[in-house]
């Protein structure tokens, strides 16, 4: 054994619980769990069933934590885990799964097959069988500060730019704000709207807010590529700028994954509760219509529908807001089959994105999305994720569909009154 | 050894061998698997986490949205051959006066023509989810023996009572004896395959419901 | 008096029926068409067929009453009837406390055990020129 | 009374004013008794009246003399009928006059006479426990007596379930070491008529079949002639109609049992008997077990009494469960065990964990 393949398997045992060992136990091979992935349903190959792609993880379970899989072991009779099989399913753990987390609500035993990819991924990284799209990702996320290499004097470059734009201030490292922005490095490279669109709307409402120039960047490719420690690192920046900045609440940048590193697995990951809140922009925004402080004037005519990011929604419970949000700006505003709790995945969440030997699989899958719009039709594509507004632009233009996609933040700032006015 | 003794043998030493079996492997499979415990979520719950892993054991026993209409067969099949086996063990006469003797608990029955009915529709909707699971690409990729193994310990027991109850193919002895023996198979090894399902099922679901309970999705 | 008289008795709306009576019926036709044709009969036990209540009376029914009507009393009453078919017989045999230990339906001309045995009959002829002789 | 031994059995019977009708009768009644086809009652008639009786030897071992008590009310014929008339029963302890040695020279005697011709009819099991020193007669174990007297016999019938296999005296813990007749010899033709006791008429037919065909009926697995014993207490039962219908009695007082409703859940072993009670009946056709409101107890099945209870329904466990809770003490033992070792290895993997750089990304 390898001494990294030794590195994935210790990493495996340390991880796995209760709730995989139940959820093993519980798999009758049902295969509905196919049905929900668009992995599958897209290319018909049974090898993407999303329990399928965990049985590296089932395996070493079996082998070292049931008493007839450790006689087995002990007895030789039972195939030990090898580096090449982990490699073999680095397209399965990661090209064909964006933690969409589809499978683990329809899975009728209950088992939450997502929460046991992720945890699968501690092994696959640790044994150095990640993809190295991710791991560059990584890489530079943990080293320069962001995953496309954004460093502070870009992002300054770019307020700069929004003040002049704006003619708002744009603050950095203000002590006792009652936000801090986060951002991620699509925001700042190719969709500074947003930053603008944050600044009408903190005006609006009269709220203060802040960057952090040793925190702005939200995106957690440790995370993705499923690394615990990693993801820490990079967790523990925002922990430590925002402490350091006393703010009240951390806002998510629209980034489904950053939403989830952050609110979700970020106390976890740095092993204590955090001292403030953590929402996604979406939320604040939605708690700004409902307290009568966001207010928009006019209304979009042409024909909208919303994407719902994964890990907004299904996996991260926002789901009412951004419709409320959508209805207040938009006549015609559709909906597209399955839209909300059970949308379909744009097909490059979880790290997928950032995979280019996943390219072709990722086109093929983003024919559900193209089902999805060809029943609505709409003329533009509203999202809340910079990661699925890249995939699906990206998938539209493969598929010459000539539907715009835009943010909903920056869309609903367009409807802010300019100051005065 | 004839049918006399065999059937003997299956209600009195073989019953308690199985039965002795079963409740070992269940407990010892229980402790094996939830002992493993779990980290505690420190990340704040979108609402108090209340009963979300309860709702979900009941919520997930019905197809999520836009569900049933690919999988037609599994969800109509799984459905009537869950509800005909649930019927079949607690709601025949003969299985209630069994658990009376054994536990001292009882309840009414339904008349034997109805469990009759039941049966075969029961033995039907396994053949049906079988064939299922040789023609469909998903589930026949993802069986392995374990697969066949368990329907065939789960098909016998109720092809045995059926013909049993019948007084089809073999003597009456013969058959009820081959029926008990079966059904101690099948107790036997619910413990060490994916039949444990039958009790993992509920703690799965309450784990599924909880983690997402704690974040405010209903599952 | 025989216990048979107080049995506990099937209550059942519709006697239960098992199927095999009519089977039976074309049985009893096939022997008398061989009795017609080669004059040999034969006959067919009812207590040895996995008969219910029902398929005794849908037979019984069936066949109905004819003509002929013996009792024989051989250590215990026997009961010949012949049916509406002649040469179709329903023998009962009881035994001497009056229980039932044969029942048969008998395809023959007369059946056997009526017709008087040769050395019966010459035993019978000594016995009676035995009395006549006592007569002088 | 004076009889010729060496007389056929007709001559014997007209000697006693029974017409050849009643015998007809009687033949053909047995006939349809052991579902031999109707016209082999005249062929056994005529068998049977040409027949020599043939010597019986009976010897009593561990037993209830419930077997003589049933033979002895056998109707059909008579008891003394059978005995004189059809055989020459030359030894029998609890019906001859002789005792003592009387009866010890009476028994020799027979088997010196008949040698190689005697049918031998055992009832009761067989000690072998402490030699067999737990039954003897005369100074002698069963287990000697059975030995020497089925060295000169024809044939032996077993009769009754003590004989045929082993019965009563056999059931748990069996102290005598009883067993089967079947279990000692095994070098002669055995019929078993097990019942406790069994149906009378069920060795008036065995006989009368040797005395016709010169030979033994056709025996099932158990040794046993398949014309009697070929279908269940169920098969023939008069009351399957309600077992058909799921009509059963809760007890033996309730609507059901008055209504005469199936037993089975009461505890009759009827599905698992293979006996004639259901259509031969007992005391002169009178009535049987189940006709009288009780379920068939299986007497004639092996090792009946220790079967589960008598009032235990079949599909009902036969026996306490006596490993439960011990199998449940130990499947917590197993499952605190493997916890224990998880935990330990689980420990140790989080205890070697090394944080994870970037450098370790890669193989």
């Amino acid at each position: 054994m390898s001494a990294s393949l030794e590195k994935g398997v210790r990493v495996l045992k340390e991880v796995i619980d209760a709730p995989i060992a139940s959820y093993f136990s519980s798999c009758v091979h049902c295969g509905l769990c196919a049905e929900a992935c668009l992995f599958y349903t897209e290319t018909g190959d049974p090898k993407y069933t999303p329990i399928h792609k965990l049985e590296p993880l089932r395996r070493v379970y079996e082998q070292e934590y049931t008493l007839l899989g450790r006689v087995a072991k002990w007895l030789h009779i039972s195939k030990p885990i090898t580096d090449a099989e982990l490699a073999e399913w680095q397209e399965l753990v990661y090209n064909s799964c964006t933690l969409c987390g589809r499978c683990s609500v329809v899975c009728p035993v209950g088992n939450d097959i997502v929460y046991m990819v992720r945890k699968l991924r501690e092994g696959m990284s640790a044994s150095g069988n990640a993809p190295e799209g991710i791991k560059g990702a990584a890489n530079r996320t943990v080293t320069i500060g962001s995953p496309m290499g954004v460093r502070l004097p870009a992002v300054k470059a770019q307020m700069k730019h929004v003040e002049e734009d704006y003619g708002i201030p744009i603050p950095l490292d203000v002590e006792g704000a009652e936000y801090m922005v986060m951002l991620s490095s699509m925001e700042i490279i190719n969709f500074p709207e947003y930053l603008g669109a944050i600044a009408k709307i903190m005006r609006q409402a009269g709220k203060t807010w802040t960057l952090c120039s040793t925190a702005f960047e939200a995106t957690n490719a440790g995370m993705q590529i499923g690394n615990s420690d990693l993801a820490k690192v990079i967790v523990s920046r925002i922990v430590e700028g925002a402490e350091r900045l006393k703010v009240k609440t951390v806002i998510s940048p629209e980034c489904g994954h950053a939403y989830t590193a952050l609110r979700w697995e970020g106390a976890n990951l740095v092993g204590r509760p955090f001292t403030f809140q953590v929402k996604h922009i979406i939320e604040v925004l939605g708690e700004f219509q409902e307290q009568g402080l966001l207010k928009t004037e006019g209304m979009e005519t042409d024909r909208l529908t919303f994407h719902d990011p994964c890990q907004l929604a299904r996996r991260g419970g926002v789901i009412q807001q951004q419709r409320s949000l959508m209805k207040m700006i938009a006549k015609d505003f559709v909906e597209m089959p399955d839209a909300g709790f059970m949308n379909w995945c744009c097909g490059g969440g979880g790290g997928a994105s950032a995979i280019e030997e996943g390219e072709e699989l990722r086109l093929e899958a983003f024919k559900r999305k193209k089902a999805q719009l060809e029943a609505v039709k709409p003329d533009r594509l509203v999202t809340a994720c910079a990661n699925c507004r890249i995939v699906l632009e990206e998938g539209l233009e493969h598929y010459q569909m000539d539907i715009p996609v835009i943010g909903l933040t920056e869309t609903i700032a367009e409807h802010i009154p300019e100051k005065g006015a | 050894m004839n049918e006399m003794q065999f059937l003997t043998w299956v209600r009195g030493p073989g019953l308690d061998i199985a039965l002795s079996l079963f409740v070992l492997g269940v407990l010892w499979r229980l402790i094996e698997i939830y002992s493993l415990g779990r980290k505690k979520d420190l990340s704040a719950p979108r609402h108090k986490p209340g009963a979300s892993g309860w709702h979900t054991i009941a919520r997930r026993s019905v197809p999520p949205e836009g569900m049933f209409k690919t999988s037609p067969v599994s969800y109509v099949g799984g459905y009537v051959f869950h509800i005909g086996l649930a019927i079949i063990i607690f709601l025949f006469i003969p299985h209630i006066k069994l658990i009376e003797s054994l536990v001292g608990v009882s309840w009414p029955g339904l008349p034997s023509q109805v469990v009759d009915l039941v049966t075969v529709v029961t033995l039907a909707a396994m053949i049906v989810l079988l064939a299922d699971r040789i023609m469909k690409p998903t589930k026949r990729y993802l069986s392995g023996f374990q697969d066949w193994f368990t329907w065939t310990l789960t098909f016998l027991p109720v092809l045995t009572g059926w013909l049993a109850v019948q007084h089809l193919l073999l003597p009456y002895t013969t058959m009820l004896a081959l029926h008990i023996l079966t059904a101690e198979l099948l107790l036997v090894f619910i413990p060490f395959t994916k039949l444990f399902h039958a009790f993992t099922v509920f703690g799965s679901r309450w784990f599924n419901g909880a983690v997402n309970g704690h974040k405010g999705v209903p599952v | 008096m025989t216990l048979e008289r107080i049995p506990i008795r099937v209550e059942a709306d519709d006697l239960p029926m098992s199927g095999n009576a009519p089977a039976v019926l074309r049985e009893i036709g096939e022997l008398l068409h061989r009795l017609a044709e080669e004059g040999v009969g034969g006959a067919i036990d009812l207590r040895s067929l996995p008969f219910l209540p029902g398929d005794r009376v849908w037979l019984e029914e069936r066949l109905g009453c004819g003509e002929v009507e013996i009792s024989l009393q051989a250590g215990g009453l026997s009961t010949f009837s012949e049916t509406r078919f002649p040469g179709v017989w329903w023998v009962v045999h009881r035994n001497p406390q009056g229980a039932v230990v044969s029942e048969q339906v008998e395809v023959t001309r007369v059946p056997d055990i009526i017709v008087a045995d040769p050395n019966d009959v010459r035993n019978g002829l000594a016995n009676l020129n035995d009395l006549i002789s006592g007569l002088s | 009374m004076t009889m010729n031994k060496n007389a056929k059995l007709l001559e014997n019977l007209e000697w006693q004013g029974v017409s050849r009708r009643t015998f007809l009768k009687y033949c053909a009644t047995l006939a349809s008794l052991m579902a031999l086809p109707p016209s082999a009652g005249r062929a056994m008639a005529e068998a049977l009246a040409q027949a020599k009786r043939p010597s019986v030897i009976w010897l009593p071992f561990q037993e209830c003399t419930g077997c003589t008590e049933s033979i002895t009310r056998s109707h059909s014929p008579s008891i003394e009928g059978m005995i004189f008339d059809m055989i020459s029963l030359d030894y029998q302890e609890t019906l001859m006059a002789a005792a003592g040695h009387q009866a010890e020279e009476a028994l020799h005697k027979a088997m010196q006479d008949n040698m190689g011709k005697y049918v031998l009819i055992i009832d009761g099991s067989v000690a072998t426990g402490l030699d067999g020193a737990y039954s003897c007669i005369a100074g002698r174990t069963n287990l000697e007596a059975l030995r020497e007297a089925a060295q000169g016999a024809a044939a032996i019938i077993a009769l009754g379930s003590c004989a045929a296999y082993g019965g009563i005296p056999k059931a748990k813990p069996n102290p005598t070491g009883a067993v089967a007749v079947s279990d000692i010899i095994k070098d002669k033709p055995i019929v078993n008529i097990p019942g406790c006791p069994p149906i009378p008429v069920v060795i008036t037919g065995v006989l009368a079949h040797y005395l016709t065909f010169g030979s033994l009926p056709e025996l099932d697995k158990l040794g046993r002639p398949k014309a009697f014993y070929g279908e269940t207490i169920h098969d023939r039962c008069y009351r399957r109609p309600f077992y058909d219908q799921g009509k059963f009695a809760k007890s033996f007082d309730d609507e059901g049992a008055r209504k005469g409703w199936c037993l089975f859940e009461l505890g009759c072993k009827g599905p698992v008997t293979y006996n004639a009670c259901a259509s031969v009946k007992w005391n002169g056709g009178a009535s049987w077990p189940v006709e009288a409101g009780h379920g068939c107890l299986g007497c004639s099945e092996p090792d009946f009494w220790d079967a589960g209870g008598f009032y235990k329904a079949l599909s009902m466990p036969a026996d306490p469960l006596k490993m439960t809770a011990g199998a449940a003490l130990a499947g917590a033992v197993a499952g605190v065990a493997i916890t224990v070792a998880n935990r330990a290895k689980k420990g140790a993997a989080k205890a070697a964990h090394e944080t994870t750089t970037l450098a370790d990304l890669e193989k």
